[in-house]
């Protein structure tokens, strides 16, 4: 459904969020989520934030739209076009139909997709992409040093590409331990033969009690290292972890967790992260300032669109020997000498 | 022979329908001031006005009036309020008006379908399958499309019909739990090879081919809305004047008595839900193939058909199950729906609220005597409006 | 004048039996079903090499059990030899009384031996056994409560597709109220009273304005997603870190009983819930059966014009009868939030309400059989759960599905027809 | 009668439904001691007098007076306080409960029920009164005879001065009835007074002290018991009603319907008709008598081809329809009218017309392929309704706004429209008052003489002498003999009872009612 070309832009979010300096400039900026929704505690909100960051740094204005189904998404992004937006973000693989379409009706607006790319580069859309594989490589060879038990655990949201990717990273990094060091850690809740693994029922990301329900089936098959990757539902992940009495942590995937989940900081001893607010603000402010290209960004440890979050309070518990490994894995893996499958 | 009922009867009927409408319109006024209250209390900053009610009431009193107004009249506008708001609530009103009808049927036949949901989704699959993998002459292409979709729909409406005809297990449980299947069937199907686009592996089908959309007949208006005024009718038919509605209508009014009349119960219990399930399959259909906001209908993906089986529920019982107040309710709630969706967009006033005025709304006309002693002037109607298994 | 003809009919009519069509269909449905799992166990089983592992204790277990190592093979062939002979027993019609009971018990549990065993063999992992009765007991606790709620208001005649609805409510209500008070009492409480509230919609609109009940639940679990959809969006989501942070649910181990192995620490160490849920069934049987508001629950749900005629006052009871469900449904509806410790999402129930349903309907209605079908809900979904860790060589959406297609199993091949209380759904208005 | 003075009068009661008048400001007085006796067609208002005294009904004007003092019901339990028990027409009776269960239903005494004690009530009362009843049975397993003990205990529960009995003989056998009888004088000569109501009027005339008509929710007169049937009939119904049913004597042809070695299972496996064999024949009426629940229902069943019989074979014409279904046994020529009018018989909702036309809906000439003929069923409708004075407003009107004989003659008059070849009627006349049961009689007769083959499944015995040409007594799925129509009252009812004929006519037979003629 398109809402009729009316609006003003919006100002409720942009107060809530700091204003802009001085000069506000009638520069529109806008959003349109998937089915998540901007408060999804995942790449809806995360997105979000780099739209608002850019709106304060900036000092453009903002706009914003929730999609509710599916069949909306076009009417959403048409809607942002009535509204005169300059630029448009649209977030997740689902809108990429509809983004095309308006991109090509409106060759005069810019446009960028959140974990998307097309195969076909369109003018005026930037694919903004993430090989977390990378960071989760790292993360698993991380996960196997830790595990006493010899067994890590993961579990995904759903089968979706974005997901499956941060799960077989980390089944590669705990591979790549075990080769190194000739053990034999084992990964519950991937397979990565059959590309297949544990997800919540119903593809639900925001599901947290099936989430820690599939976290207690990992534990309870000796993970005692897990990486959820389930956006909001993670946080199964980190209760079971807080619940298990010092037996298991649970990393955090996206953001660091650290900061964003501060009240299970103290199980988190690192975050796979996904810079998707940078990569969101540095499209906006290259439309901004009319320095927009097409080429379609790819978040890698090398430009920092992903990394492995800081250590924090596990900073004593990780051997030294381990964290500089990592840090030569992470070398080795910008400079191609390892290179991990995604 | 005059075959007249009395003057009186008549206009008893006539006077019972007036009433009908006018608790319908309170309904609606009713449903609109709940949502009004639930908006004021559940905003901080208007409540926060609130603290001064005694000092500075127009504080108060203004800041509610400009959350309320001002949600309701973005509602108003994005229902009905330019020709593309009324596009947009046809192309929202189609899928519901079509599962609504499904659901009535089997009402009617005593039968309570929950699993339009499902068939939806399997009608959508199918539909969307035919459309973006298959190449054929436009006509064509959008007829095969549009009956593969109804006949999926019909299959997973049929099963539910077998086992009960066959077990007697209770078609609530069925439905509910083919609901689930059918879900997690897309779910699988999605990343199946002969879904995922090629090249690609998001969990997102293939655009479908512009030969198997449905036409645009202005902004998102399609030709799908008519195919559900279309079903409507031929409902009304198949209801009304054929001899397999007659045998629907028995079966769901007096089982014993159909079966005594030498019906046959099981076989019309299948034929119910296969027919059920077909006109939800065709929701299904309208979701795949209905060309969206972009001219571009939305590729098949998980939560295509949004919560359209669920809806169809309200829908059809608000239309009293008849084909006619089907249509009226779908569009109502259409225009709720992409009301709602300029309400969120211009007014800021979460979508949500539409859901709660489409329950209160239905609530209100199941019970016409709340209605009529809050709002004085309205008499309820003798026979309530709203049907479950009755003829 | 005395009875002394021979001829009054005063006993119950003595006849021949024979198997009723209804369970001679039953029978021969178990017994295909039996056959087909057989024959598809017997022919996956030659597929199958190495061990099948059972870690009776779950890896962070205080006490560790051993770990069992089956050999797959055999067990597999075993168990679908035990299933088949079952099946063929039951579809001779050859089994009687006991030894039916005795019969389906042994293919019930070759069933899920056989086919785990198979999972399971070959696999790096070992199948935690500690962990399957938990995550039952974790997915069991709303649906038996959900259930009793039901039973509760059928009993009295009055459908409650609601359940959902009440569910939900509950579940907002507590986690805003838990994250407010940060006390999981008041949290249950306002749970509870959540959930009667909405049993109170049911039980008005049904009971004083004879709404079609089935038509009234539906709009009450729309009603409900749409309210606590509304307010979270408006006023919780905002201010989640005041509103919807749920506090820590501690849980109570009963002493001795809780160092029982392998069962002690799943049964006797729990959350006050879920001692609750277990309670609560047989406290709603002993209400039903053994009180004399049970009677009248049961009587204005049966026949309620009888009841009327002796003096009881059918609405009255109705009314009673909903509200005391909507305790059940309250709690049942807080497990989602507070008892897993889990913040408020829209729509946490995803359906769970229907599924309770089903128990009530799979349970015919009866308190002890609606928990039990729950808690074989439960038992599935956990299976199917654990067995996407394992690696089997079936899809992970492929297992997500089992539980519902048991349930349209169970329910087709085994339960079939099942009578609800005579009046349900059906509004009193004498 | 020992009693005080006083009892209990009913002052000018009125009570109305929406527009209608059911009891139109009634006067009756009932003294202790006696048997009342209530007559009056159906609709009469009789049930809705005594509701209205049992403090389920409201009355809109009038006054209830006992003892002197005046009483204001607003509930039952007020009433049975005042000292009035009843047993309603319908049961009310709670069939998964026990005997014991129902007994204590309302007044259970404790929270935590007491089930010993109520067994040892039930026990006591059953021997104070000889009704004996095992306390522990379920009402659904009961006999419907039984089932009737189980409601009068409840009503004489409470030590009732003021019982109301309205109808309670409809279900019982001769054999029961007389219990009954024997019961209620035993209450009378303790002093306690009964309201009786019955339809028939040789049990009135049995038992009654005094008769009370009622006509259209009015008292239209008293009558002394010594008043004769025809009297009592016409008082009722307001015209001279012919009792008799006129009819030729049979013209056998060949047999029609032939049944052999018949056994028939009921839902829940027992094997209810065991072994049956008879055949009616072209232009006869055969009556299968007995009390129900002996296998009738169950044996119509599977003549119509909604159960399948476990053993034996029915022919129709010479062809084999064992196996059919309904709509192949229909199509061959088979018409038939269910006991139960409500539940089998018609589609409540649907039209007059609709229900004309329920059994042949998809053929010709009501439909044409898949598209009703609506026109012809119209047609079809108003000729039948001019031809079986079928009283309605409309065709068009749904059929639950008739009353209940016109409802019956819907049923029939579609069964009767089409040439049969049998016709089966199980309890045409159940609930359907004297004037409307004179049309349906002289109705089934003409079509016997035309030549269809009647079966007539009664539990009535005035109705079997009326119609049959030949009796045929089942008792427990068995058929205990064939008899003429002819044979004595009191022989066919040991004969529903199971005794069979030799014995039946030898038995010596006690009792004080057989003063009938
Ligand atoms: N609850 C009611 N609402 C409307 N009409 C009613 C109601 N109860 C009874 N009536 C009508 O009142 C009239 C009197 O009914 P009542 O049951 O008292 O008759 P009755 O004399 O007992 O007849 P029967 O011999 O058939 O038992 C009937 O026309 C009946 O349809
Ligand atoms: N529920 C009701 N509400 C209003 N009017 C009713 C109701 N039931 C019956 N009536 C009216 O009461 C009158 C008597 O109905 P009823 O069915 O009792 O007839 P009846 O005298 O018993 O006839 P019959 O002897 O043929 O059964 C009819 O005019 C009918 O329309
Ligand atoms: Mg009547
Ligand atoms: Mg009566």
């Amino acid at each position: 459904a398109s809402p009729p070309p009316t609006a003003t832009p919006d100002t409720t979010a942009g107060t809530s969020t700091g204003t802009a300096a001085a000069g506000a400039s009638d520069f529109l900026a806008c959003m349109v989520s998937d089915e998540g929704g901007f408060d999804d505690k995942s790449f809806n909100e995360t997105s979000y934030k780099g739209m608002m960051d850019a709106k304060s740094e900036l000092g453009i204005q903002t706009r914003e739209i929730q999609s509710d189904t599916t069949a909306s998404y076009a009417g959403n992004v048409q809607s942002m076009v009535d509204a005169d937006c300059d630029v448009i973000v649209t977030v997740g693989f689902a809108l990429g139909d509809a983004t095309q379409a308006s991109a090509e009706a409106n060759p005069d607006i810019d446009y960028a997709i959140v974990d998307f790319a097309y195969d076909a580069p369109l003018d005026n859309v930037k694919g903004l992409t993430f090989n977390t594989a990378e960071p989760a490589f790292l993360a698993g060879y991380l996960a196997a040093s830790m595990s006493k038990t010899g067994t890590v655990g993961t579990y995904g949201g759903a089968p979706y590409p974005t997901v499956t990717i941060f799960m077989d990273g980390y089944a590669q990094g705990v591979a790549h331990y075990n080769e190194v060091k000739g053990t034999d850690v084992q990964v519950v809740g991937w397979n990565s033969d059959t590309q297949d693994g544990a997800f919540i029922p119903g593809n639900n990301f925001s599901d947290v009690a099936g989430a820690k329900q599939l976290a207690t089936n990992l534990v309870s098959q000796g993970a005692d290292v897990i990486l959820p990757v389930a956006g909001p539902a993670s946080e199964g992940g980190l209760q079971v972890a807080q619940e298990s009495g010092g037996n298991v942590v649970s990393m955090w995937v996206d953001s660091d967790g650290y900061l964003s989940m501060e009240q299970y900081a103290s199980v988190i001893p690192t975050s796979v992260g996904k810079a998707m607010d940078v990569a969101v603000t540095d499209a906006i402010r290259a439309s901004f300032e009319d320095s927009f290209d097409n080429e379609v960004f790819v978040g890698t440890l090398d430009n920092e669109g992903v990394y492995l979050a800081p250590y924090h309070d596990f900073e004593d518990q990780i051997s030294d020997e381990t964290k500089a490994e990592i840090e030569q894995l992470k070398q080795d893996i910008i400079d191609g000498t390892i290179t991990v499958n995604s | 022979m005059a075959e007249e009922p009395a003057d009186d009867a008549r206009r008893a009927a006539l006077r019972d329908r007036g009433r009908r409408w006018a608790t319908t319109a309170g309904s609606i006024l009713l449903a609109l001031l709940v949502g009004a209250v639930l908006m004021i209390v559940s905003d901080p900053d208007v409540i926060s006005q609130y603290a001064y009610l005694f000092t500075a009431p127009q504080l108060a009193l203004g800041a509610s009036w400009t959350k309320v107004a001002g949600a309701y009249s973005a509602l108003l506008a994005g229902a009905v309020g330019s020709p593309a708001a009324l596009a947009a609530t046809a192309w929202q009103a189609a899928p519901l008006i079509a599962a609504g009808l499904g659901v009535g049927i089997a009402f009617r036949a005593g039968l309570f379908n929950i699993g339009a949901q499902g068939q939806a989704i399997w009608g959508s699959i199918a539909a969307a399958y035919v459309g973006f993998a298959w190449s054929l002459p436009p006509v064509v292409h959008l007829l095969v499309a549009v009956v593969a979709g109804v006949l999926f729909g019909a299959v997973w409406g049929g099963i539910v019909g077998l086992i009960k005809a066959k077990t007697g297990a209770h078609e609530v449980i069925v439905t509910i739990m083919m609901n689930f299947i059918a879900a997690s069937s897309l779910a699988w199907l999605l990343l199946t090879p002969a879904f995922l686009r090629p090249g690609r592996i998001d969990p997102l089908a293939p655009p479908i081919q512009p030969s198997a959309a449905f036409p645009v007949i202005y902004g998102q208006l399609h030709v799908g809305f008519l195919v559900a005024l279309v079903a409507a009718a031929i409902v009304w038919w198949l209801m009304e004047r054929s001899t397999i509605g007659f045998a629907i209508r028995a079966v769901g009014s007096n089982a014993s008595a159909a079966a005594t009349a030498g019906m046959n119960v099981a076989g019309t219990t299948m034929v119910t839900m296969a027919i059920s399930g077909a006109l939800a399959g065709l929701a299904g259909v309208m979701y795949a193939l209905g060309p969206g906001a972009n001219a571009v209908a939305t590729p098949l993906s998980l939560g295509l058909v949004g919560s359209v089986g669920f809806d169809a529920l309200t829908v059809a019982l608000l239309g009293r199950s008849r084909p006619v107040g089907t249509v009226l309710a779908g569009l109502l709630f259409g225009g709720l729906h992409s009301g709602g969706l300029a309400m969120q967009s211009l007014a800021q006033t979460p979508l949500t609220l539409s859901t709660v005025l489409q329950a209160l709304i239905v609530l209100f006309v199941a019970a016409p005597a709340i209605v009529s002693a809050l709002i004085p002037k309205v008499r309820a109607p003798r026979r309530p409006a709203l049907v479950g298994g009755e003829a | 004048m005395t009875t002394t003809h021979p001829t009054t009919l005063d006993v119950p009519l003595e006849l021949d039996r024979t198997e009723s069509a209804a369970a001679r269909r039953a029978r021969l449905s178990t017994g295909a079903l039996m056959l087909v799992l057989g024959a598809l166990m017997a022919w996956l089983g030659f597929g199958t090499s190495g061990d099948a592992s059972y870690a009776l204790s779950d890896a962070f277990a205080a006490v560790q059990l051993p770990t069992v190592a089956l050999p797959g093979l055999p067990v597999v062939l075993v168990c679908a030899l035990l299933t088949l002979l079952a099946g063929a027993g039951f579809v001779s019609g050859r089994l009687w009384g006991r030894a039916k009971a005795s019969a389906a018990t042994i293919a019930a549990a070759a069933i899920v031996l056989g086919f785990v065993t198979w999972a399971a063999a070959g696999r790096p992992f070992s199948f935690p056994v500690q962990n399957q009765l938990a995550g039952t007991i974790a997915l069991a606790t709303p649906l038996v409560l959900g259930a009793l709620c039901g039973v509760l208001c059928e009993n009295a005649g009055v459908v409650n597709v609601a359940i959902e609805g009440q569910f939900l409510t509950a579940a907002f209500t507590a986690a805003t109220v838990g994250s407010v008070t940060r006390s999981i009492t008041a949290a249950l409480v306002a749970g509870v009273i959540a959930g009667v509230l909405m049993g109170a919609m049911l039980a008005l609109f049904s009971i004083k304005y004879l709404v079609d009940q089935v038509v009234l639940g539906v709009v009450l679990n729309l009603f409900a997603s749409g309210l606590t959809g509304f307010v979270f969006d408006q006023l919780v989501q905002p201010n989640s870190t005041e509103l919807n942070r749920v506090p820590p649910i501690s849980r109570l181990e009963i002493p001795l009983l809780s160092d029982i192995p392998l069962i002690g620490p799943v049964l006797f160490n729990q959350t006050i819930l879920v001692y609750l849920a277990f309670v609560s069934v047989p406290v709603v049987w002993f209400l039903l059966y053994r009180t004399r508001w049970g009677l009248r629950v049961r009587s204005v749900g049966e026949h309620p014009e009888a009841a009327d005629t002796v003096g009881i006052n059918v609405r009255a009871v109705r009314w009673q009868a909903v509200l005391a469900g909507g305790v059940f449904a309250g709690l049942g509806g807080s497990f989602f939030t507070i008892g897993s410790s889990v913040s408020f999402i829209k729509d946490i129930t995803v359906g769970n309400g229907f599924i309770a349903l089903a128990a009530l309907i799979m349970g015919r209605w009866h308190p002890v059989r609606a928990a039990l079908m729950a808690v074989f809900f439960g038992f599935v979904t956990q299976l199917a759960s654990q067995l996407q860790t394992l690696q089997t060589p079936m899809p992970s959406q492929f297992l997500l599905m089992l539980p519902y297609l048991a349930t349209i199993i169970a329910v087709a091949g085994l339960i079939g027809r099942s009578r609800a209380p005579k009046a349900d759904g059906v509004p009193y208005t004498g | 009668m020992n009693h005080t003075s006083g009892g209990l009068q009913l002052a000018g009661i009125t009570k109305r439904f929406g527009s209608f008048t059911a009891v139109d400001s009634v006067d009756l007085e009932v003294r202790p001691g006696e048997i009342h006796c209530l007559l009056g067609e159906n609709g009469a208002g009789k049930s809705t007098l005594m509701n209205v005294l049992y403090g389920l009904l409201k009355p809109d004007e009038g006054q209830i007076v006992i003892d002197g003092s005046p009483q204001n019901f607003t509930n039952p339990r007020q009433a049975m306080a005042a000292g009035i028990g009843m047993v309603h027409q319908h049961f009310m009776l709670v069939d998964p409960f026990t005997v014991a269960e129902n007994l204590m239903l309302g007044r259970e005494g404790g929270f935590v029920l007491a089930k010993d004690a109520a067994r040892q009530r039930v026990r006591e009362l059953g021997e104070r009164y000889t009704m004996p009843v095992d306390p522990d049975a379920v009402i659904e397993d009961l006999p419907v005879g039984v089932q009737q003990r189980v409601e009068i205990l409840k009503a004489l529960a409470n030590d009732a001065q003021y019982l109301v009995f309205d109808e309670p003989t409809a279900v019982l056998t001769p054999q029961e009835i007389d219990d009954l009888m024997a019961v209620m004088d035993r209450l009378r000569s303790e002093g306690r007074a009964i309201v009786f109501i019955t339809h028939k009027l040789r049990e009135v005339r049995a038992v009654a002290d005094r008769i009370t008509v009622m006509r259209r929710g009015r008292i239209v007169g008293q009558a002394a018991p010594t008043a004769s049937e025809a009297e009592l009939a016409e008082m009722m119904v307001g015209r001279a009603i012919d009792l008799r049913v006129a009819k030729e004597a049979a013209a056998p042809g060949e047999p029609r319907l032939v049944v052999t070695g018949l056994k028939v299972a009921n839902t829940a496996g027992g094997i209810v008709v065991d072994g049956v064999d008879f055949d009616v024949r072209a232009g006869e009426t055969l009556c299968i008598a007995g009390v129900q629940g002996n296998g009738q229902s169950e044996l119509v069943d599977a003549l119509l081809g909604n159960v399948t019989p476990l053993e034996g074979t029915v022919t129709l014409d010479g062809t084999d329809i064992t196996r059919a279904t309904p709509r192949q046994t229909i199509d061959a020529g088979m018409g038939f009218v269910p006991e139960d009018r409500e539940a089998d018989g018609f589609v409540a909702p649907f039209t007059i017309a609709e229900n004309l036309v329920l059994n042949r809906s998809n053929q010709a000439p009501f439909a044409h392929g898949l598209a009703l003929d609506l026109a012809e069923i119209d047609r079809n409708a108003v000729a039948l309704r001019e031809e079986f004075d079928i009283r309605a407003q409309s065709v068009h009107d749904p059929i639950s706004s008739l009353s209940g004989g016109n409802k019956q003659k819907v049923v029939l008059a579609r069964e009767l429209s089409r040439p049969l070849s049998v016709l089966i009627a199980s309890q045409p006349t159940r609930g359907v008052d004297v004037g409307a049961i004179e049309f349906l009689h002289r109705r089934i007769v003409s079509e016997r003489d035309k030549g269809t083959a009647v079966l007539l499944v009664s539990t009535e015995l005035d109705e079997v002498e009326a119609l049959a040409d030949r009796v045929l007594v089942m008792y427990r799925g068995r058929v205990v003999g064939i008899v003429s129509p002819d044979t004595p009252r009191e022989v066919l009812g040991l004969m529903m009872a199971g005794v069979p004929l030799e014995d039946a006519q030898g038995a010596p037979r006690p009792g004080k009612e057989e003063n009938h003629g």
